[in-house]
């Protein structure tokens, strides 16, 4: 058996040994053994090193407020760093270490900072390393030089690199009534809502319901309070309107009172079950919330105050009720209130030796007086401690008288010889969430405490949490709770009667002991009570400007601890009360949650992939994939050994030489039907539609409200009343939604739906000279000569078996038709075509050919309409109609948006046959050393086998007045620089020629 | 954030699209008077308090709805269909 | 005020440091001054000190509501880039960069402004173009730009997925060295301070309640603390510019207030040693010398004034941020605040005389505010001691939009969620 | 012209779709999972102040009676039908050619027809940890009286749009568009190893 174990009690199973590592040194615990618990009972006193000073320190509590134990849990090369070991449940082959110390925890050379002293105080940063105003260290060059080594030092545990296997899952989830906390207000909560048929969800941080109750050692309903809280757990277990989340943290409380958890699912097992996910992250909606969260012991500030060894009162309650821990042998107790006599109660029964104790009052309760001597205690009332001694753990400490008015101290030390020291500075109710959800607590003078405010969404609080810290008013006010979110009536049956050691709510209002020595009220970030008042010197006194001046409250305990403290010594150096020094308001979350968890099962799947329907055939035909949006499109079909340009240069040579077919299943389609659809369309698009004759397409062109172009596509008609409209692949969405809004919103009266039909149709664009001859050896039911499918015509046919739609209209410029079938045809009519096209040698062809063709032929897309361009600057102001109104037609002609200097779309050559680059820019004067004076940009370019040249469009100032002069692109970040000629955006068959055959 | 869908019931934000001050009112499609047309475009009511809000419901039914909002609480006091009718379907 | 140095931290250490003064007064306000800035954030604070220093304008009130730095200043992610597209941002972002990287010095108080470069990822080649048009644009302008390939950026954030396999691989990114971070409690103490030298009176807990006018013209505020006159009234109020300038009588602002959220990690030992930003969605990441990760993603996309954010925007930025940093999942979230951001229907910010007379406005910061401190202090004092903008402010008028001159950095339009 | 019957049609889940057992099985398999590939999946819309009469439509053509309400849908063992939006209902039928028959009879006057057959995919869920599965993914409450037999809910797991209809007491039917089925159903596969599940 370990040093500290106590030979019975607690909920340990003496018989089962669990084997872990801490810093590579091997220890056994047992089952139910925290890792603080275990280590305790294996008698390690230093536990970690502070934030700055990189003092030695062990443990304070025992929950999930600890400041100092901070440990990384290896699980292979994953790391979790900055686990407090009070959190960390045991199991055989844990591997924990310590962090922030080199080489070792027990000798740190980053314990110099202390030697830096009174110089390190808060703020010293900002006072020094600005640097010389001159030289090669002027500017921000020496602060960086110093921040480097400074940045080596700060930061906690060390993060991982290799990607976490684990998984991680989200699970949505409603219910009547969540009750946050398992102490005996929430088990009674729970109950009484469950009881009258409610949802309930009960959530409990720590793996065991109960809370206090657990170790309490007080009597509910004849029974311990722990036994109790098992049997109220095991009725709710039976129970199918109950879900019980144990392990599980409610972090975040939301809008609409949604609230989230985190539970850790797997971590305090060797081995996760198949699919088991490590966390999983509960996004509850719940009617109402019952904030059963009870309350933290407050640590009090004296010299010494962290030193190993020193704890808090009811954590070492904790330790020995419930793991069978001592810490220590000789105890002493110091404190403002009564709760600490329980405490010392407790670690006398459990087989400590209770020395002293030191209680800053000097009028004690008769009642206390009774609990000391049952504890064997010293009682030494109107005393405080004034020094601890011993290094790495606690040896003794010194006493002086106290008077609590005045806070003065008097006369002679005295020393007391203990290896443990326990501390009560009051309680302080867990409001985080309340806070969380919008209101501002408000200080109670008598319980020395911030209060839950008047709840502004639908929760009620119950038990500690409100102040009421007896259990026997955590017991009604559970089950009132509980009654009243269950939409119950109050019910007058008896409740659970307590047995319970009596006190005192009220605490002494005594935070600090001012004695020379550092008094810490911020652990791990080493702010201390000098610190808080060299603030308050510089005059930052609100408490905002404490926090952010001192950083108190900053780690990761976020303030649990050091808050209240905090606030109580500037309320004193201000002289004002505490609550005019200001709150802090509480945002999620309540502790610190894992980035892995709130990714859930989006973690390694960010986004889902979009595939159109001939996407299997496209890989499986050496189809390189460029992903677009959500999408993946072939980019090119290379051949072995080919490069990209020599990929795309051959498809599109083959295309324009005989023919080419390319998947356009992404292109956007939404069906837009019913009576006003051609009114409709003419008022979206800047062009007319209602003139559209059925069975023809159209090409359109749809302005932003604010006269900016907005997207281009072709819209067929179906029927009278029926169209299809295409959109770009990028845009679908933004024009479903504007079209959406037009007819919800601003014209209702129109009967129109619109739907998107994207995935119903699979898209194959064939074009080149022999695309028509493809296309008649294939199709049956209609023929595709010129007389059927004039250029944008629409016919109907089938092919292998199957109804295809057919329209003939290019974007390559040469003959070609687009191809839809249903998507689940695809495929086969896909396969079919390119069968058809054997003879012709048809070729697959990817984005990079299509947009070479395209910039052959000057059309514009997303790079050219990006949001900041007109119709006109795109020499498309031509579609613009002067019959009627469009969106955007009111504002295109403002000022600003037809001003001469604006870019214009534009063709370039490069002049010295060599490749051009998109986002490389065109000045009239070519400066390499300092380009200046850019004139605009290459939007996309490529090389053009039609034309033998490498040409680009762009967006340049002048646009069309420059075709013919020259230029030069001005690529610094790629170093390329060159003549180019300016030429009108239509290279390739300017007339239209070849597709309209 | 829960917006109450009267279609589809209380549902999570993450569910609808914002679509800004629904105080703007549209000037006639053949209206010339750009003053007005700018106030459309550009300006907004951006109160701190209630605000009357267009919201559409794209994950979901992909109605357009009128919410009335506190933008400091974020409390929302009244959602209806943007277009009207439809009002007897909805769930209560 | 003793000048702060390492030589009077020692001197101060050596005497308990007993002998700090405050870093700036707490005056009760005058009855009147030259001129009011109404808001004591980081733009404020700047405009106040600049109207000082290089205007020697120092009968100067700064205006804070509640604490001064309680506004946004306080609550962003802490870059400091100018690598804007359009170049009225980029010159405008330039020159604050400029004053950046000697503002140390110039207010004698460290803002830590650390230039560990800020890189843009991009995840196809269509986004690699753009962002070396927008690199280009920068060189263009005399700034500082260039692409890196990506071994390069493995050799400089190794922690980052930069695998083909990645759901967006990540194909190269654009730098901007000189970009990093500043500590952004330490821009508005050290301006406050650096004001406050200069004679400029710093009044916290003093609201705003209403405009004092003669005719037409604004003469000055009053407040929770009494009527203040005032030659000239500038408002620099970021998400509060709405709720102000109704309190002036003017109801419709080219701007919606909304919610911005920020994160916070556990401090962990050095892992990323720049800005970063996902191309493929909406992310950005650095480390602040404590050791904790500072993140955050896109807007909560709605008009509020709350400061609190919502949960699904929460999960996005952690989504994201693992999409690049798998191995971060157990790494854990300490902290999410919201800021309030000015959201403009351009994206670009205003800083202007007017609308009324003697008023001047500053606002519209969208997410750029932080960074732009300097210059937008720099600027609204040229325009208020000159009455006429700087060529850096000069296009940023609020007429703009009407007249179709937009500054639209991201082509999104009048929607200023997008932005 | 005889009517030849249409050839089988692709499915977008095939390279993925493994029939067997998997996850964590061993201890009993919790979810089954399906691909119904119903032949017709149709979007009706009837103009504001129509709906009445075209439910009277569809209860001509499917014989499925629409209950009164937001969301409300019935099914028989071929044809399902549910309300998913105001005035807007989604009809699916495992037969093919639902559409030309609804063709007839839907008139301009009541409102618009839209075949999605091809477009959305329909995935069933079944199993007594249907619920606990869809939780997963979708923001909405599955409780039974929350969510009743027969009924229709349009929602969103992030990018993917979804319609939802309750086919049995522990069943669901998940529309999804079909460019995204693929990458929705490994999703749903992966959540589903946990609890074991068949794929069928």
């Amino acid at each position: 058996m370990s040093p500290r174990r106590t030979e019975t009690g607690g909920r340990i199973d003496r018989l089962r040994t669990i084997r872990f590592t801490f810093d590579g040194a091997p220890y056994t615990g047992h089952i139910g053994d925290t890792l603080a618990s275990a280590l305790l009972a294996n008698g390690v006193t230093l536990f970690g090193r502070s934030f700055k000073y990189h003092r030695p320190r062990g443990l304070l509590s025992a929950g999930v407020e600890e400041p100092n134990a901070l440990v990384t849990v290896l699980s292979g090369e994953v790391r979790e760093p900055n686990i407090p070991a009070t959190m960390v449940e045991i199991y055989d082959g844990l591997v924990a270490v310590s962090q922030n110390r080199n080489p070792s925890l027990a000798w740190d050379i980053g314990a110099v900072n202390q030697l830096g002293g009174k110089i390190l105080s808060a703020g010293f940063y900002y006072k020094t390393f600005m640097g010389p105003v001159f030289g090669p260290l002027k500017g921000t060059r020496f602060w960086m030089f110093c921040e480097h080594f400074i940045r080596r030092a700060a930061g906690l545990g060390k993060a991982g690199t290799a990607p976490d296997p684990a998984r991680y899952e989200r699970m949505n989830a409603f219910c009547d009534v969540l009750v946050v906390g398992s102490g005996p207000a929430g088990l009674m909560a729970a109950k009484a809502a469950a009881d009258q048929g409610a949802r309930v969800i009960l959530a409990e941080l720590e793996a065991h319901f109960g809370g206090s109750a657990n170790w309490s050692g007080e009597t509910i309903d004849g029974m311990l309070a722990a036994d109790w809280a098992q049997r109220t757990v095991g009725q709710l277990e039976g129970n199918d309107n109950v879900r019980l989340l144990p392990r599980t943290t409610v972090w975040g409380y939301y809008d609409g009172n949604t609230l989230a958890a985190l539970e850790r699912v797997t971590d305090h097992k060797e081995v996760a079950a198949k699919g088991e996910p490590r966390q999983r992250y509960w996004a509850i909606r719940a009617g109402t919330v019952v904030l059963a969260t009870g309350s933290f012991e407050r640590p009090l500030v004296f010299p010494g105050n962290d030193r190993p060894g020193v704890m808090l009162a009811h954590a070492a309650e904790r330790y020995a009720v419930e793991y069978g821990v001592l810490p220590g042998q000789r105890i002493a107790l110091f404190t403002n209130n009564d709760s600490a006599y329980r405490s010392a109660v407790a670690l006398k029964k459990a087989g400590a030796a209770v020395v002293a104790i030191i209680d800053v009052r000097g009028d004690v309760s008769t009642e206390m007086r009774r609990l000391a001597s049952e504890a064997e205690a010293e009682l030494l009332a109107g005393h405080a401690v004034v020094a601890t001694e011993g290094g790495k753990a606690l040896t003794g400490l010194k006493i002086q008288r106290f008077d609590a008015m005045s806070g003065a101290l008097s006369g002679d030390e005295r020393s007391i010889h203990a290896d443990s020291l326990l501390m009560s500075g009051g309680w302080s109710p867990t409001i985080h969430l309340a806070s969380q959800a919008g209101a501002k607590a408000e200080w109670d003078p008598a319980r020395q405490a911030f209060l839950p405010p008047t709840p502004t969404q639908r929760w009620i609080g119950a038990g500690a949490f409100t102040g009421s810290f007896s259990t026997a008013e955590a017991i009604a006010e559970g089950r009132a709770a509980g009654l009243q979110a269950a939409g119950g009536a109050a019910s007058s049956a008896p409740v659970p009667v307590v047995e319970a050691a009596p006190g005192d709510p009220d605490p002494a209002p005594v935070f600090e002991i001012k004695a020379k020595g550092k008094s810490f009220v911020d652990f791990q970030h080493d702010v201390t009570a000098d610190d808080v008042r060299l603030a308050h010197r510089e005059g930052f006194v609100s408490v905002e400007h404490l926090k952010r001046y001192t950083t108190l409250g900053m780690a990761t305990d976020q303030g649990k601890n050091s808050n209240v403290p905090g606030l109580a010594i500037m309320a004193e150096a201000l002289g004002k009360p505490i609550p005019e020094v200001g709150t802090t308001r509480f945002r999620p979350p309540y502790t610190a949650v894992s980035i892995g968890s709130l990714a859930a099962e989006r973690f390694g799947d960010l986004k889902p992939e979009r595939l159109t329907p001939m996407h299997d055939w496209h890989i499986a035909n050496g189809a390189r994939m460029y992903s677009a949006g959500l999408w993946y499109r072939p980019m090119i079909y290379g051949l072995p050994g080919e490069t990209v340009e020599q990929a795309y240069v051959r498809e599109a040579r083959a295309t324009r030489g005989s023919a080419g077919i390319v998947d356009v299943s992404t292109l956007g389609k939404i069906a837009v039907q019913g009576p006003d659809a051609a009114e409709f369309l003419d008022r979206v698009y800047t062009n007319t539609f209602s003139t559209l004759a059925v069975g023809k397409a159209r090409y359109g062109l749809m302005l932003r409200e604010d006269g900016l172009a907005f997207d281009d596509g072709t819209t067929w008609r179906l029927g009278e009343q029926e169209f299809l409209m295409t959109t770009t692949t990028a845009n679908a969405g933004k024009v479903m939604q504007h079209l959406e809004y037009f007819l919800d919103v601003i014209w209702p009266e129109l009967r129109v739906t619109v739907t998107s039909v994207t995935d119903e149709w699979a898209g194959a664009a064939i074009g080149g000279p022999n695309a028509r001859a493809i296309l008649a050896s294939c199709v049956t039911g209609t023929a595709v000569d010129n007389a059927t499918l004039p250029f944008m015509g629409i016919a109907h046919g089938q092919i292998a078996g199957v109804p295809v739609m057919i329209c003939r209209l290019s974007f390559s410029g040469e003959m070609a038709f687009e191809v839809y079938s249903g998507a689940g045809y695809g495929t086969r009519v896909w396969e079919a075509l390119i069968e058809a096209g054997k003879p012709f040698g048809l070729v697959t062809y990817g984005l990079e050919a299509l947009g070479t063709m395209r910039i052959e032929k000057g059309h514009v897309t997303g790079a050219e309409i990006d949001g900041r361009t007109t119709a006109r600057d795109l020499h498309l102001d031509w579609m613009l109609s002067k019959k009627k109104p469009f969106i955007g037609s009111a504002m295109m002609d403002r000022e600003g948006l037809i001003a001469p200097d604006r870019l214009e779309l534009v063709g370039l050559i490069a002049l010295d046959n060599r490749p051009l680059s998109g986002g490389g820019h065109i000045v009239e004067q070519l400066d390499e050393a300092n380009p200046h004076h850019s004139l605009g940009h290459i939007t996309a370019c490529c090389y053009s086998p039609a034309l033998g040249k490498y040409i680009a469009l762009a967006l340049v100032k002048g646009g069309k007045a420059r075709h013919g002069t020259r230029a030069f692109v001005s690529d610094p970040l790629r170093n390329r620089f060159g003549p180019i000629e300016i030429v009108s955006n239509h290279f390739y068959d300017p007339d239209g020629s070849r597709m309209h055959g | 954030m829960l917006i109450t869908c009267p279609y589809c019931g209380p549902r999570d934000v993450i569910e609808f699209t914002y679509q800004g001050d629904g105080n703007r009112e549209r000037p006639q499609p053949a209206s010339q008077d750009l003053d007005a047309w700018n106030a459309y475009v550009y300006d907004r009511l951006n109160p701190a308090g209630d605000h009357n809000e267009i919201w559409q419901h794209s994950g979901g039914c992909r109605a357009h709805l009128r919410v009335v909002r506190n933008t400091i609480t974020h409390e929302i006091l009244s959602t209806a269909f943007a277009r009207g009718g439809h009002k007897a379907e909805g769930r209560s | 005020m003793a000048e702060y140095s390492a030589f009077s931290l020692l001197k101060n250490a050596l005497a308990g440091n007993k002998d700090w003064k405050p870093a700036w007064r707490k005056p009760d306000p005058k009855a009147s001054y030259d001129v009011i800035v109404i808001g004591g954030g980081g733009h404020g604070l700047s405009t106040a000190y600049y109207l000082a220093k290089e205007h020697g304008i120092t009968n100067v009130a700064v205006l804070e509501k509640g604490w001064l730095g309680s506004g946004n200043v306080g609550r962003n992610t802490t870059a400091v880039r100018s690598n804007y597209l359009l170049p009225q941002n980029t010159r405008f972002y330039e020159h604050s960069m400029k004053l950046w990287e000697n503002l140390s010095h110039d207010l004698n108080y460290n803002v830590m402004f650390s230039q560990r470069g800020c890189l843009n990822l991009a995840h196809t080649p269509a986004q690699l173009d753009d962002y070396a048009r927008r690199g280009n644009a920068m060189r263009h302008l005399g700034v500082d730009a260039k692409l890196m390939n990506v071994d390069q950026i493995k050799r400089l954030v190794p922690a980052l997925d930069v695998s083909a396999s990645a759901r967006f691989p990540v194909l190269g990114g654009l730098m901007q060295p000189r970009a990093g971070t500043a500590r952004h409690d330490a821009v508005a103490w050290g301006y406050a301070r650096g004001a406050d030298r200069r004679g400029v009176d710093i009044i916290e807990n003093c609201e705003v309640t209403g405009f004092l006018r003669d005719g037409g013209r604004i003469t000055g505020v009053s407040t929770t603390r009494g009527e203040i006159r005032a030659k000239k009234v500038a408002l620099a109020v970021a998400g509060s510019t709405g709720h102000v300038m109704q309190l002036a009588g003017i109801s419709h602002m080219p701007i919606e207030s909304h919610v911005l959220q920020a994160f916070v990690s556990e401090s962990l030992k050095p892992v990323i040693d720049t800005v970063l930003t996902f191309g493929m969605g909406h992310f950005y990441i650095s480390q602040s010398d404590k050791g904790g990760l500072v993140y955050g993603g896109d807007l909560d996309g709605y008009n509020s004034y709350a400061q609190r954010g919502s949960l699904p925007i929460v999960d996005e930025v952690m989504s994201e941020m693992l999409a690049l940093f798998p191995g971060l999942a157990r790494v854990r979230m300490l902290r999410s605040w919201g800021g309030l951001c000015d959201m403009t229907m351009d994206g670009s910010p205003i800083i202007t005389t007017g609308p009324l007379p003697g008023m001047y406005l500053n606002c519209g910061w969208c997410y750029g505010g932080f960074k732009a401190t300097p210059a937008s202090g720099w600027c609204f004092a040229y325009n208020i001691a000159k009455d006429e903008p700087h060529e850096f402010n000069a296009p940023f008028t609020l007429d703009r939009f009407y007249r179709g001159l937009i500054i639209d950095d991201k082509g999104q339009g009048a929607n200023p969620r997008l932005h | 012209m005889a009517e030849q019957p249409l050839p089988e049609r692709q499915s977008p889940l095939e390279p993925d779709y493994h029939p067997g057992s998997h996850g964590n099985f061993e201890h009993g398999v919790d979810v089954i999972l399906s691909e119904t590939r119903p032949g017709s999946i149709l979007q009706l819309g009837a103009w504001p102040g129509e709906e009445k009469r075209l439910i009277e439509v569809i209860r001509k053509v499917t014989g499925l009676a629409l209950p009164d309400g937001a969301g409300g849908g019935a099914s028989s063992g071929a044809r399902a039908v549910f309300g998913f939006a105001p005035g807007k209902f989604t009809v699916v039928d495992e037969a093919e050619g639902l559409a030309a028959t609804f063709a007839g009879v839907i008139t301009p006057a009541i409102g618009t027809l839209t075949d999605l057959s091809h477009g959305r995919t329909a995935i069933r869920i079944a199993g007594p940890k249907a619920e606990w599965v869809m939780a997963k993914f979708f923001a909405i409450d599955f409780a039974l009286p929350a969510f009743p037999l027969g009924a229709g809910r349009s929602t969103n797991h992030h990018d993917i749009f979804a319609q939802i209809q309750r086919s049995g007491a522990d069943q669901f039917d998940i529309y999804v568009f079909r460019s995204f089925a693929r990458s929705f159903w490994k999703a749903l596969c992966h959540a589903s190893e946990e609890v074991g599940y068949e794929v069928q």
